[in-house]
């Protein structure tokens, strides 16, 4: 009972006695269930950053390898003595894809730990929901996963792939390879509905014609389109009827899917897709979701040849990218933080994503002279460059990233070969209504 | 192993060839090694005869079957492996373009792992361009569905050079579904055919044949005017006949086998939740101990497994199989799963459950806690990413009848749900066990006066029930995602059809599974759209059990009511 | 049919089971006022027979009526309770976590509707009510005792105490001396007794000691699978021939 | 009926003191720098603690009080939230994203227009009445339905798990126009004052506390009334209670309806404190946490249900910044030992105290009432 009366204080946190009874009876709390607690001491020399992931619930899978990769940044930056001479404490905490309990950790490390800088969220409606806090307390975010675009907040920095630096030079490439017949698959939420939207848009701009757009259309009253595509819920298991009517779909020949699913949902749907003798050569299909670390979880045997664009792969051919993996490996050999998974790991583009958006922000502070976020946000709006895994990344105005864009194909080992690379494609936000149809 | 086969082919042609300058091996080489240039290679592969070497070639190019050794100063030699493996899991390599041995630094004849080498890759440009030239030789393929893969593949091409070869092999084919295949390539391509008669006969025969490959050509010839757009609409409504047809039994067969997926996973809730009254909310994490299961068999049995939970590392070996061997891993994963996730089941037993008989409602509290716990234990564990778990290959492919696709896992899971009901059914009603399982549950102190150990039976009964849930990871690892929060996707549904079907009684749980999966299917069908569908079914199982309460068979036990 | 107007009267009614026939072509008339005996073997219906009554479970066929008008076949358990037929279970069946006052007054007669028991005070009348049924049923020193923490006799006598406090026209009264000590036993038999007239009680018992307590030459029905085997005083029945071979036959060993 | 009312509110009392007039005037008044200063933070944490601790009375009312487990409750809680995050949608006005009147969502969906049924959400009135009526209104339809046909104990819980799983997957749609998986967030404005600013969030805080004391007297006197006695004798044995001439299912079928409205009240004031709902919060999931808090606190108590809203999601607040990789493990295994071995909840833990003292004394009056109320329904 006093245990748990102590974890009820540390919310009052009155920071009087009751601070000592807090420390003792939050020992023994751990002491009795037996857990290693291992907390850095506080020190005037070290600056606290944020890590706002989720490590249980269903975003787990996919935000965990984050948290992984900034500790491991974190540390390499520290070991070259921190950013202006103070190291990085990291403040890591659960969002356990609790998209309340995301705010409410948000609030937590802006106001009570003062964090100078936060790196975190995967889903849209996890960044959708910090949002609010990050411009009250005018903190500072970055954010590393591709997404739908359609905002800019002077409180968040987009590393992220915006839908031109993703969906669109997947489409482009796919209208290269002749492909005429476009199915639209995604998850249930904003950004595959965005997404959908704009390439609706976009391929409409390029001539295809709508009866050769696959999935499915919502019109309003007005008979306006506000929803292209099918979509499935968040942990949907059966996919039979949609790769049934896919298999329908491309029978004639030139046809390709274009697939938002979210990560987790991606399984049960290649699954079912590789069991109907669907195959990269018959349909390709090119996912905006999946990963290196995504692709761990496929039979990567029978999906050799399905395409993803993103701005980084693993089989990067750079020296930055050798250093970064070697280094990530050796870090994960030998570190002692606990849930942190040392056998079979990847590489992706949100992991370096995250990484290159530690270092801008060191840049950016390095810059500024200062860690005020004002001044952080003015050096990172001036254009800064980084050579991260992935190549070159340059910081814009509208806090998003110029990067390069990769189109890859799986191969049998769950590595891409990269196909094509667009070079410094500018991250643009807001894309929707630009592509008139022709 | 047909890559195995393929390479002992080229390996002994190599040999018979000895130093002789082998034509296409000589330009396959020079292929594979201009790497990443596809425009190049394609170029070099078209040039080539397709004779059976080159076939044999680039089949196993394709397969990965080419290794790329790095020679001195920069460059790349290809080389082949010969099939024959020794002791040491090493084979001899030989070179591709001459087919003399691979020597080492040495001078000896290298024997190399084939793990440890870089395969020559290919791209997608590159391997469609190989199945074209594979594919016309394919056409006298002995083997049917390489044949029918050919034909399907020159139809599409609408190329009307194509049309002898075709029409050569409707002459000789005698496989009824290859030649309905012919016909239709035929026509196909036909349609390009500047004479408009031929374009309505090939129209009529495109419609008789429903082909549902042909709709796209069609519509754009329907879109004209004339005889011929007549003859394409007329066509594109059979067409369209066959398609409803085709979806109507493949939405059956959906339903099937979506049914059985509800079946194995309500199954060993049924007998927990069903026979005993225990609400385990566990019960989805028990399938994940299934899961979990079958892919550490697979891991053993492939390149071994290397886990470090709390910091302690745990290396399991690797039997390095591969082939059928390989293959057959699921077959020794079933039963292991349905005995870890029995052991487990126990375990929760002893701990958990038998202190809550009495009081079901808690049971669940508990056991919600339960699966808390064993979700975050399998993320320290095999880490919070789903973790891969490939098909054996005899479980990823699918028959095709008439445009309906039955995919060989579907099938599977069908027979699987059928054999373990089966067996379920024999143990209760045929084995002593069973006999005591249906006593005390029926009446638990009348079996406890009649001297049964009834904490025993409870235990076994438990067992089984978890045992079953084990059995359900297995199969759905094979269907879906293994990750720790796999059991959630499941408990929901698997708690419905056990209400629906009626607590404690099997024969309902297998009504409900099946009638839930065929409304589901055929809502997808008609609403095209996955969501409503759930939603209304939901709805409905709400309205149905206002109507039966009790679900669909009502159990004799009266113990629940009063 | 019912020229006479009996209080309850039940015509060719059916009750099976999953096709075990518990009561088979039951006829059976009541009048105002008496205190009906129902005996019979084991499995010969009687507890179904009340269930049948108090709407626990539906007749197959057949007609169930009260009063000549209200069909009870179609009404559910409370709605029978509130035409005045109340029921003692055959294990006590009290609130077991409220007190016996409380229970008392959970009895009470009264509107039973959700809002008027939002605002219901206890008036002094029915206090004094049911000060008088706990002097009846002698508990009045264990008022507020949770009845849960009754001996077994205790129960019986708060439940028929309940049957008390709600006024009922037509006790239904199911084994009330099962479990009793003998002088228990004769104590419930005259507390039935002293009811007789004001109410119409049916009585369901085994024991035959109990049952001449009670009867005292009324008329006393006997059940034999699903149906009447005879009906008339005590000592008639019991010599019986048909009756002798299937109850008595049995039961002498007792 | 309840042991030591006179001490139960003056704990009720002392307490109400300190969460809904010492904290706020610490926060207030006290200078930033000071050791007694309480952070906007600690208020706003403790404002969703207090909403949570309204949902908590809601489920116990429901399953301490007269044995209907529900894992319905967070979908009336949403439900409410919904209701007035409407409303606070709307007033965001031209401040969002795409400086326009549609709310951001509807913007990106394409739409130019607002539906007609956001429209009366416009009045902060229409909004409020809402809260109330929508969720009791499919708590009376679903209530009635299932009460009807009598679905008790187990079938009960599974099925109100159908309805709040169904109606989440019905949100998670875009096409429902209520914001899909992101639902609504960013909100500006409540009444005209800025919804973000500390004063508006202490004052919503307190809104929260005396909402929560108001719930709390309510169910105290509705728990004592003849009304109470029924509801636990419902629990208790409901075949009894229909031979007492009482239609279970009305008295059921109100206690549902109410327990809706509470549990909607408590959704509409998390909404305000926490600036997001979304269909995530409606699963039966979020049902089961509550049903745990009120397990955890103790349930067929009043004081209970609000103690184990508050400890375990403080526990939780703590140990997801402390110890983020396990403290799902001591979440778990804290319910498992409070079913196993303190099934009374937390509350219990004085009376357990005093009678190791006290050997001779009988067991605690309540502990009857608890253990019958975990036998399956009668």
């Amino acid at each position: 009972m006093a245990d748990l009366l102590a974890a009820i204080f540390d919310q009052v946190h009155t920071r009087n006695l009751s601070m000592k009874v807090l420390n003792n009876s939050a020992k023994a709390l751990l002491a009795l269930t037996g857990m290693v607690f291992t907390h850095s001491a506080f020190a005037a020399d070290t600056v606290k950053v944020g890590v706002l992931h989720s490590l249980s619930g269903t975003m787990a899978i996919s935000e965990t390898s984050l948290r992984d990769v900034l500790l491991y940044t974190f540390d390499e930056i520290n070991a070259k003595g921190g950013v202006m001479g103070k190291k990085i404490e990291p403040v890591v905490v659960d969002g356990a894809s609790n998209w309340p309990l995301f705010a409410e950790k948000a609030k937590q490390l802006l106001e009570k730990d003062k964090a100078a800088v936060v790196f975190g969220c995967w889903t849209s409606v996890s960044r959708k929901s910090v949002l609010p806090v990050f411009e009250k307390n005018n903190g500072l975010l970055f954010y590393p996963v591709q997404y739908e675009g359609e905002e800019e907040s002077k409180n968040v920095f987009y590393t992220a792939e915006a839908v031109n630096q993703q969906a669109t030079p997947a489409v482009d490439y796919m209208l290269g390879k002749k492909k005429e017949k476009f199915y639209l698959l995604g998850s249930d939420y904003v950004y595959p509905q965005t997404t959908n939207l704009v390439l609706l848009e976009y391929l409409l701009s390029k001539g295809v014609p709508i009866e050769n757009i696959g999935g499915g259309f919502k019109k309003d009253a007005s008979g306006k389109i506000i929803s292209a595509g099918k979509y499935t819920p968040f942990g949907h298991t059966d996919y039979q009827q949609i790769v049934a009517e896919i298999k329908q779909f491309s029978a004639g020949g030139k046809a390709c899917v274009i697939n938002t699913l979210n990560g987790d949902t991606n399984v049960p749907f290649f699954k079912e897709y590789a069991a109907a003798g669907l195959t990269a050569e018959s349909c390709p299909v090119v996912s905006f979701s999946i990963s290196e670390d995504e692709f761990r979880a496929l039979p990567a045997k029978q999906l050799v040849g399905q395409l993803g664009c993103w701005t980084y792969f693993q089989s990067v051919k750079s020296d930055a990218n050798k250093k970064f993996i070697s280094s990530f490996q050796t870090w994960l050999k030998d570190t002692k933080v606990d849930g942190v998974k040392k056998e079979g790991r990847v590489t992706c583009s949100p992991m370096v994503l995250s990484y290159d958006g530690v270092y801008l922000w060191k840049a950016a502070v390095e810059k500024a002279g200062s860690f005020d976020v004002d001044k952080v946000r003015e050096a990172l709006k001036g254009g800064l460059s980084f050579d991260g895994p992935g190549g070159k990344v340059t910081t814009q105005k509208n806090m998003h990233l110029t990067k390069n864009v990769f189109i890859g194909e799986t191969k049998a080992d769950g590595q891409f070969k990269i196909l094509k690379e667009y070079k410094d494609v500018f991250g643009e936000p807001w894309l929707k209504g630009t592509f008139k149809a022709k | 192993m047909i890559r195995a086969c393929l390479s002992l082919v080229f390996f002994l042609a190599l040999e018979l060839s000895g130093a002789v300058a082998a034509g296409p091996a000589e330009v396959v080489a020079k292929a594979v090694l201009l790497e990443d240039k596809s425009e190049e290679q394609i170029a070099l592969i078209k040039e080539l005869d397709p004779t059976p070497e080159l076939i044999s070639l680039l089949t196993l190019w394709k397969e990965g079957g080419i290794f790329l050794l790095e020679g001195p100063s920069n460059t790349k030699i290809p080389v082949v492996l010969d099939p024959l493996k020794g002791t040491d899991d090493k084979q001899a390599a030989k070179l591709l373009a001459t087919g003399l041995p691979h020597t080492d630094s040495d001078g000896k004849p290298a024997r190399l792992i084939a793990s440890d080498l870089n395969a020559a890759e290919t791209d997608s440009d590159l391997r469609t361009a190989m199945k074209s030239i594979l594919d016309l030789a394919g056409l006298a393929a002995d083997d049917r569905s390489a044949r029918l893969q050919a034909v399907e593949t020159l139809g599409m091409e609408q190329d009307p050079s194509r049309l002898p070869a075709l029409r050569g092999r409707l002459e000789k084919e005698t496989d009824e579904e290859v030649r309905h295949t012919i016909r239709e390539a035929i026509a196909l391509t036909e349609l390009k055919s500047s004479d408009p008669a031929a374009v309505v006969i090939a129209c009529r025969t495109l419609g008789e044949l429903g082909s549902i490959r042909s709709q796209d050509a069609l519509k754009a010839i329907a879109k004209d005017s004339g005889p011929t757009a007549k003859a394409a609409q007329e066509a594109l409504r059979k067409i369209e006949l066959h398609l409803q047809a085709a979806n109507t039994w493949g939405t059956i067969f959906r339903g099937l086998s979506l049914g059985s997926v509800l079946l194995v996973a309500a199954l060993g809730l049924a007998v927990t939740f069903g026979l005993m009254g225990v609400i385990n909310m566990a019960h989805g994490e028990m399938i994940a101990v299934g899961a979990y299961t079958t892919y550490v068999v697979q891991c053993i049995f492939g390149p071994g497994l290397e886990l470090s939970p709390f910091g302690i590392h745990i290396t399991l070996p690797s039997l390095k199989t591969s082939g059928w061997i390989y293959d057959s891993y699921f077959l020794v994963a079933i039963p292991l799963s349905f005995l870890t996730a029995a052991l487990a089941g126990i375990a929760l037993e002893r701990t958990v459950i038998r202190f809550l008989y009495r009081r079901p409602l808690e049971s669940l509290l508990a056991t919600w806690g339960v699966s808390l716990v064993v979700q975050q234990l399998f993320r320290l564990t095999f880490g919070a990413n789903n973790v891969q778990v490939a098909s054996p290959r005899w479980l990823s492919g699918h028959w095709t009848f008439s445009d309906v696709s039955l995919g060989w896992n579907r099938v599977f899971v069908i027979c699987f749900a059928a054999a373990i009901v089966a067996g379920v059914f024999l143990l209760l009603a045929r084995t002593p066990l069973g006999l005591l399982i249906r006593a005390v549950m029926q009446n638990r102190s009348m079996a406890a006066c009649m001297g049964v150990r009834t904490e025993r039976v409870n235990l076994l009964t438990f067992g089984l029930g978890s045992g079953l849930a084990g059995l359900a990871g297995a199969f759905l690892s094979q269907i879906g995602n293994v990750g720790p929060s796999l059991g959630q996707s499941y408990i929901v549904d698997a708690f419905m059809t056990v209400v629906v079907g009626g607590v404690g009684s099997l024969f309902g749980t297998i009504f409900s599974a099946l009638g839930i999966g065929m409304v589901d299917q055929s809502l997808q069908q008609i609403l095209g759209n996955p969501v409503l569908g759930k939603i209304l079914v939901l709805a409905g199982i709400i309205l149905f059990l206002q109507w039966r309460p009790a679900g669909l068979f009502v159990s004799r036990s009266r113990s629940l009511e009063n | 049919m019912t020229q006479k107007s009996f209080l309850l009267s039940a015509e060719g009614v059916n009750k099976s089971f999953d096709g075990f026939k518990a009561i088979n072509d039951l006829n059976f008339y009541l009048e105002s006022g008496e205190l009906r005996t129902v005996i019979g073997p084991n499995g010969a219906g009687k507890t179904t027979f009340l269930d049948l009554i108090t709407g626990r479970t539906q007749a197959d066929t057949g007609t169930i009526e009260f009063e000549g008008r209200h069909n009870l076949k179609e009404m559910s358990e409370h709605e029978i309770y509130r035409l005045g037929i109340g029921r003692k279970f055959q294990t006590p069946t009290v609130y077991t976590d409220h007190s016996v006052t409380e229970n008392l007054i959970l009895s009470l007669a009264g509107s039973r509707g959700v809002f008027s028991s939002l605002f219901f005070r206890l008036g002094s009348d029915q206090k004094d009510r049911i000060d008088e049924i706990l002097k009846t049923i002698n508990l009045t020193e264990h008022r507020d005792r949770k009845a849960g923490t009754l001996a077994h006799g205790q129960k019986q006598w708060l439940e028929i105490g309940m049957l008390l406090a709600q006024e009922a026209k037509l006790l239904l009264v199911d084994e009330p001396a099962a479990g009793m000590t003998d002088e228990e036993t004769a104590r419930t038999g005259e507390l039935l007794l002293s009811l007789a007239g004001k109410h119409t009680i049916v009585v369901i018992e085994h024991d035959m000691v109990f049952v001449r307590q009670i009867s005292q030459g009324r008329k006393v029905t006997v059940l034999h699978q699903g149906s009447v085997l005879c009906e008339g005083p005590v000592d008639s029945v019991q010599s019986d021939p048909k009756v002798i071979e299937v109850y008595l036959g049995r039961k002498h060993a007792r | 009926m309840q042991p030591q009312p006179r001490r139960e509110i003056l704990i009720a009392g002392a307490l109400a003191l300190v969460l809904l007039v010492l904290m706020p005037a610490l926060n207030a008044w006290v200078p930033q720098d000071s050791l007694l200063h309480v952070s906007n933070f600690t208020i706003n944490v403790w404002g969703k603690y207090l909403a949570y601790g309204i949902l908590a009375i809601s489920v116990d009312l429901l399953w301490g009080y007269t044995g209907l487990l529900s894992l319905g409750q967070a979908l009336f809680f949403s439900l409410g939230g919904y209701m007035l995050g409407m409303h606070l949608m709307l007033m965001i006005g031209k401040l969002g994203q795409y400086k326009s009147d549609l709310p951001d969502f509807l913007v990106f969906l394409g739409h130019t227009f607002l539906p007609a049924f956001w429209k009366p959400f416009y009045s902060f009135a229409f909004a409020m009445l809402m809260v109330f009526l929508l969720p009791m209104l499919l708590a009376k339809v679903f209530g009635f339905l299932a009460f009807r046909s009598r679905i008790k104990g187990v079938y009960f819980s599974i099925l109100t798990q159908a309805l709040t799983y169904g109606a989440s997957l019905m949100f998670f749609r875009n096409d429902m126009l209520l914001g899909g998986n992101n639902g609504f967030t960013d909100f500006k404005f409540l009444l005209g004052a800025d919804i973000r600013s500390a004063g508006t969030q202490r004052t919503l805080y307190i809104c929260t506390g005396i909402a929560l004391m108001a719930v709390y007297f309510g169910c105290r006197w509705l728990t004592r009334t003849k009304f109470g006695l029924i509801q636990r004798a419902i629990r208790d044995s409901e075949t009894r209670v229909l031979f007492s001439g009482y239609s279970a299912a009305n008295y059921k079928l109100f206690v549902f309806v109410v327990a809706a409205g509470i549990a909607s009240l408590g959704g509409a004031l998390y909404v305000t404190q926490v600036g997001i709902i979304n269909p995530s919060e409606m699963t039966p999931d979020k049902s089961l946490e509550a049903v745990v808090w009120v397990a955890v606190g103790g349930r067929g108590t009043l004081v209970g249900p609000i103690l184990g809203a508050v400890v375990v999601n403080a526990l939780k607040s703590w140990a997801t910044r402390a110890i983020p990789d396990l403290w799902l493990i001591l979440l778990g295994s804290l319910f498992l030992g409070v079913v196993l071995f303190l099934p009374e909840g937390l509350i219990s833990i004085p009376a357990k105290i005093r009678s190791l003292f006290t050997r001779s004394k009988p067991l605690d009056p309540q502990e009857s009432a608890v253990s019958k109320a975990n036998a399956p329904a009668a």
